[in-house]
């Protein structure tokens, strides 16, 4: 059975461009680029370009990009290097985020609380958008309780439901406040701007996962001037803030992932789009209350979030897996716990809706033929799980 | 846990069950055919459950159900009710005797983390033989009253 | 030209035994581990299946792996792990190392005094080995003077000279005590045996990227019952100790490399000591006042490194990587600071012979013929060198 | 750092003074034709230096040197002898003036953190001119007494 994959927020596959630029680094060009001959020069070189070209898009100075293995571990270098920096100073301070964060986010920060840090999540609107407002005030309130806010930490776009939050305008009221924002853009590098300078943004996490580069490959991007902690010791790699051999091929990978990215990103934010709307169309009219969580607008051209009363979301996955369709839910009964995603309950979904979700993210080789097919398996399965559902009375 | 089969979280027999249900409600109008109604579960932890029984000289001779949840709590709902119905039909005794485990062993187990979505069938179970009992005056059967939960 | 590879220490190339069975992890078998569709399902199984082989070799229960993106991530997990843990129990304490330890051994030792951790560094013998004696009297120092010694960290072998560690003596002592043993075996997964109960090890860490699969993979074997404070928070990714997207492809090679080395131990150990004794013997014949660094026999069967009296290390490795040898040396100049390498200085040597040491590592792909060649070339360049040298006198 | 040519570290200038060192001294009998001796340099940080030197009329005339050092401090000395030899040589002042920038010029520049082996090169000319200044009583020479370091 062929199989369609809308789970491209989980995770890529590498694309040939990418495993074809990568693939003399593992055998031939192999050496350590640390290593002083010519071997290791040449993936010194490598190293130095993918990082030239990487500054480029992101309008930076390499000095800038700090090579790293995954988004979670940029995210953990991004807060705990501000943070281990403050404490290390003899300092605290608060840390303020919002509701609908990533785990790297949320967890670093719950755990960063045993250290004596103030954890402030912010609320999120129905549309899973952080208001400006209630962010200035907590500034305010902190400062005016003298608790220097060493840090906001807010998501470029959010996994689950695609939800783009306004960065520039966070970044410019960070910065009148004189903190700083991190923003983790995981989601957001293969669809939005990543011009670091039109952004104002002081820290950036990117993830090659997502955009068709390797697992095990990130970056941080941090504003030169601010200081961190490394979070990995050892040799003085990646300006001494991340220590270990250079995993050459994901570097090089990722180079040449965000930079097809870059070059496709505007017709493929037109063809996302249009496939997106399609499906949440088509979709809404074929299955009664069915709803979309997060924002029509404001949203992830290749994000689809719905919700469909009266049914449970493993049972509609796994249904929907039999017939070759791969996707996600926000149902608890995929996690290890029995909540369902905060995310959806974040944005005021009540517990029986946000069981009831399904997550399809589209990618680069998704088309309105497997659209088609999974509006139409969809609506089998939803009637058939509806039909064994005691919550649902037609 | 263990994968089994084309690559299931679940057991050939939790698939079998999840993909094609035995004995769940079709039409709300059976419903008075049956003399025993259980309802479980918490919508806050995404799992409910409703099930209906007739008994006839103290054996269930019919069962329907209907489940909000996971594939294992459709699979353990779905297995329970073949099991009360085999050998034409369990006596009540012998049902309120049900664990738990037992569904769960004959589904040829569950990953730990969906264990509690099994426990949810014996109680529901437990719960419409409650309704029974307390409907017929059947008090010398010792089953307690169910724990009520809210629903959506 | 030909390259002739002796730098095998530093990296080595993707064996194409790995590079086969991680291919179809790229762009077909690519789904994330966490997801629950049936690509997903199969990544996970990919994960568990290479955890069981590994676990097999390491004789220990698949939980005790914890797969991380490096050997350098290791050591920081096993050695900022135990010490927050402590920390966070209000608890401080000492941390003993030896001299010749790693970078990412040191520097995470040093960074970890500024939170008020005493580290304490054992001197070693002219072959760079710890004494067991000197670790017996610190431990019980520390003891009596009631700081409780959290946590000992000595490498199984040393990257630079080779030497290998009496790691089974050095577990049992630290047992006597109450303590526990943490050992970077990044250099002595292909050559020694990493049989867990029979080492009594209770924290080992592992590196793919000098063991012919992946830059980007490592391993930390934690003995159960200990507790460790996770370095990446994000989900519950295995087992809560290093959150992230599981490196499938990554994960799949090291077990498979892993398992290769297992299997060509004993006849890989017999080779290469044969080679090492070989270019050493010759080496010194043909080169007087060459003298080897680090323990005749308690040496990797790998490791080849002598100080030429009278030239400096950087000036032999550039004329002899013109003669397309591929080495190393432990000369200052290839680093960032002007001091030469600290294991040379630790075992004894004078600033003059630390800096005139060069490092020939062999590896699966190196040959007599490919030694004769070098010793040749590395006369000549010595003989030039000390022509031009003023403090070689003839 | 900048990569050039093939791949080296070094520019092509100093990979070439490097591979092919010019004016070292090839016999030790030769130091008696020479009348200014220098040598600088610490065997800690890796690097020392001698140099001779023939002056005649306030003119290097002739110039050799001794190196240890990585490849930067090799192709500096020999740098530092060219550009003194040049147009029949350099007269003292004049090559007073040289810097360890002068000869990192000539050399199409190097890796910052080897910057500090080019400065050798003028250090060991130095010392050897005040070496030829001493026992010439050539005290007009603003030339300083250079520290002493010790050797291996
Ligand atoms: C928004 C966001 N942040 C962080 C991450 C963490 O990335 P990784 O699991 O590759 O470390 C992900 C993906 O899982 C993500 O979607
Ligand atoms: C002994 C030893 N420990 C640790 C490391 C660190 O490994 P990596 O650079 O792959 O993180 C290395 C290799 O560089 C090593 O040789």
């Amino acid at each position: 059975m062929k199989k369609i994959y809308f789970d491209n927020a989980a995770t890529t596959p590498v694309r040939k461009e990418v495993l074809k630029v990568i693939m003399p680094y593992f055998s031939k060009n192999f050496a350590n680029a640390s290593s002083f001959h010519s071997m290791g020069l040449e993936a010194k070189k490598a190293v130095t370009q993918s990082r030239e070209k990487i500054a480029k898009i992101l309008n930076c100075s390499p000095e800038e990009i700090i090579f790293t293995g995954s988004g979670t571990e940029s995210i953990n270098l991004a807060i705990k290097g501000i943070a281990f920096k403050k404490l290390l100073e003899g300092k605290k301070g608060t840390v303020i985020t919002q509701k609908t964060e990533h785990h790297a986010v949320l967890e670093t920060l719950e755990w960063l609380k045993k250290f004596g840090f103030n954890i402030i999540e912010l609320n999120v609107n129905k549309e899973g958008i952080v208001s400006l407002k209630e962010l200035e005030n907590t500034i305010i309130s902190e400062q005016n309780k003298r608790n220097e806010v060493i840090l906001v930490s807010i998501m470029y776009a959010n996994n689950e439901i695609g939800t783009i939050q306004p960065i520039k305008e966070l970044a410019q009221l960070c910065h009148k406040y004189k903190t700083i924002l991190h923003t983790d853009a995981c989601q957001a590098t293969e669809y939005l701007n990543l011009d670091t300078k039109e952004l104002e943004i002081d820290l950036m996490t990117l993830n090659g996962s997502k955009v068709y580069a390797f697992k095990g490959s990130g970056l941080l991007y941090k504003k030169k001037g601010i200081g961190l902690e490394p979070l990995l010791h050892g040799g003085g790699h990646e300006f001494k803030l991340r220590a270990g051999t250079e995993n050459v091929p994901s570097i090089v990978g990722l180079a040449k992932a965000i930079e097809l990215a870059e070059k496709e990103k505007k017709s493929e934010n037109k063809r996302l789009t249009q496939l997106r709307d399609y499906f949440i169309k088509k979709m809404q009219k074929e299955i009664p209350k069915s709803y979309l969580n997060g924002s029509k607008t404001k949203r992830l051209p290749n994000n689809i979030n719905i919700s469909f009363e009266g049914v449970e979301g493993e049972s509609i996955l796994l249904r929907l897996n039999e017939k070759g369709i791969e996707a996600s839910t926000g149902s608890a009964c995929t996690s290890q716990s029995l909540d369902p995603s905060h995310v959806l309950i974040a944005i005021g979904r009540d517990h029986g809706l946000a069981h009831s979700s399904m997550r399809f993210t589209l990618g680069k080789y998704s088309n309105k033929k497997e659209i088609d097919y999974t509006v139409k398996e969809l609506k089998k399965t939803i009637k058939f799980l509806r039909e064994i559902s005691p919550i649902w009375r037609r | 846990m263990k994968l089994e089969g084309n690559d299931w979280i679940y057991s050939k027999k939790v698939k079998e069950h999840f993909i094609k249900p035995k004995n769940f409600l079709k039409n709300q109008k059976e419903i008075k055919d049956f003399n025993g109604h259980g309802s479980v579960g918490n919508i806050k932890c995404g799992d409910l459950m409703e099930m209906w029984i007739k008994v006839k000289n103290n054996k269930i001779i019919n069962v329907k159900w209907k489940t909000f949840g996971c594939a294992s709590a459709i699979a353990s709902t779905s297995m329970l009710s073949e099991m009360l119905l085999e050998k034409g039909g369990m006596q009540l005794e012998k049902a309120l005797k049900i664990t738990g485990k037992d569904i769960m062993d004959r589904l040829g187990g569950l990953p730990a983390i969906k264990i509690h979505c099994s426990v949810l069938g014996d109680q529901a179970l437990r719960a419409a033989i409650y309704d029974y009992a307390q409907k017929n005056k059947r008090t010398e059967l010792s089953v307690e009253k169910p724990i009520e939960e809210e629903h959506h």
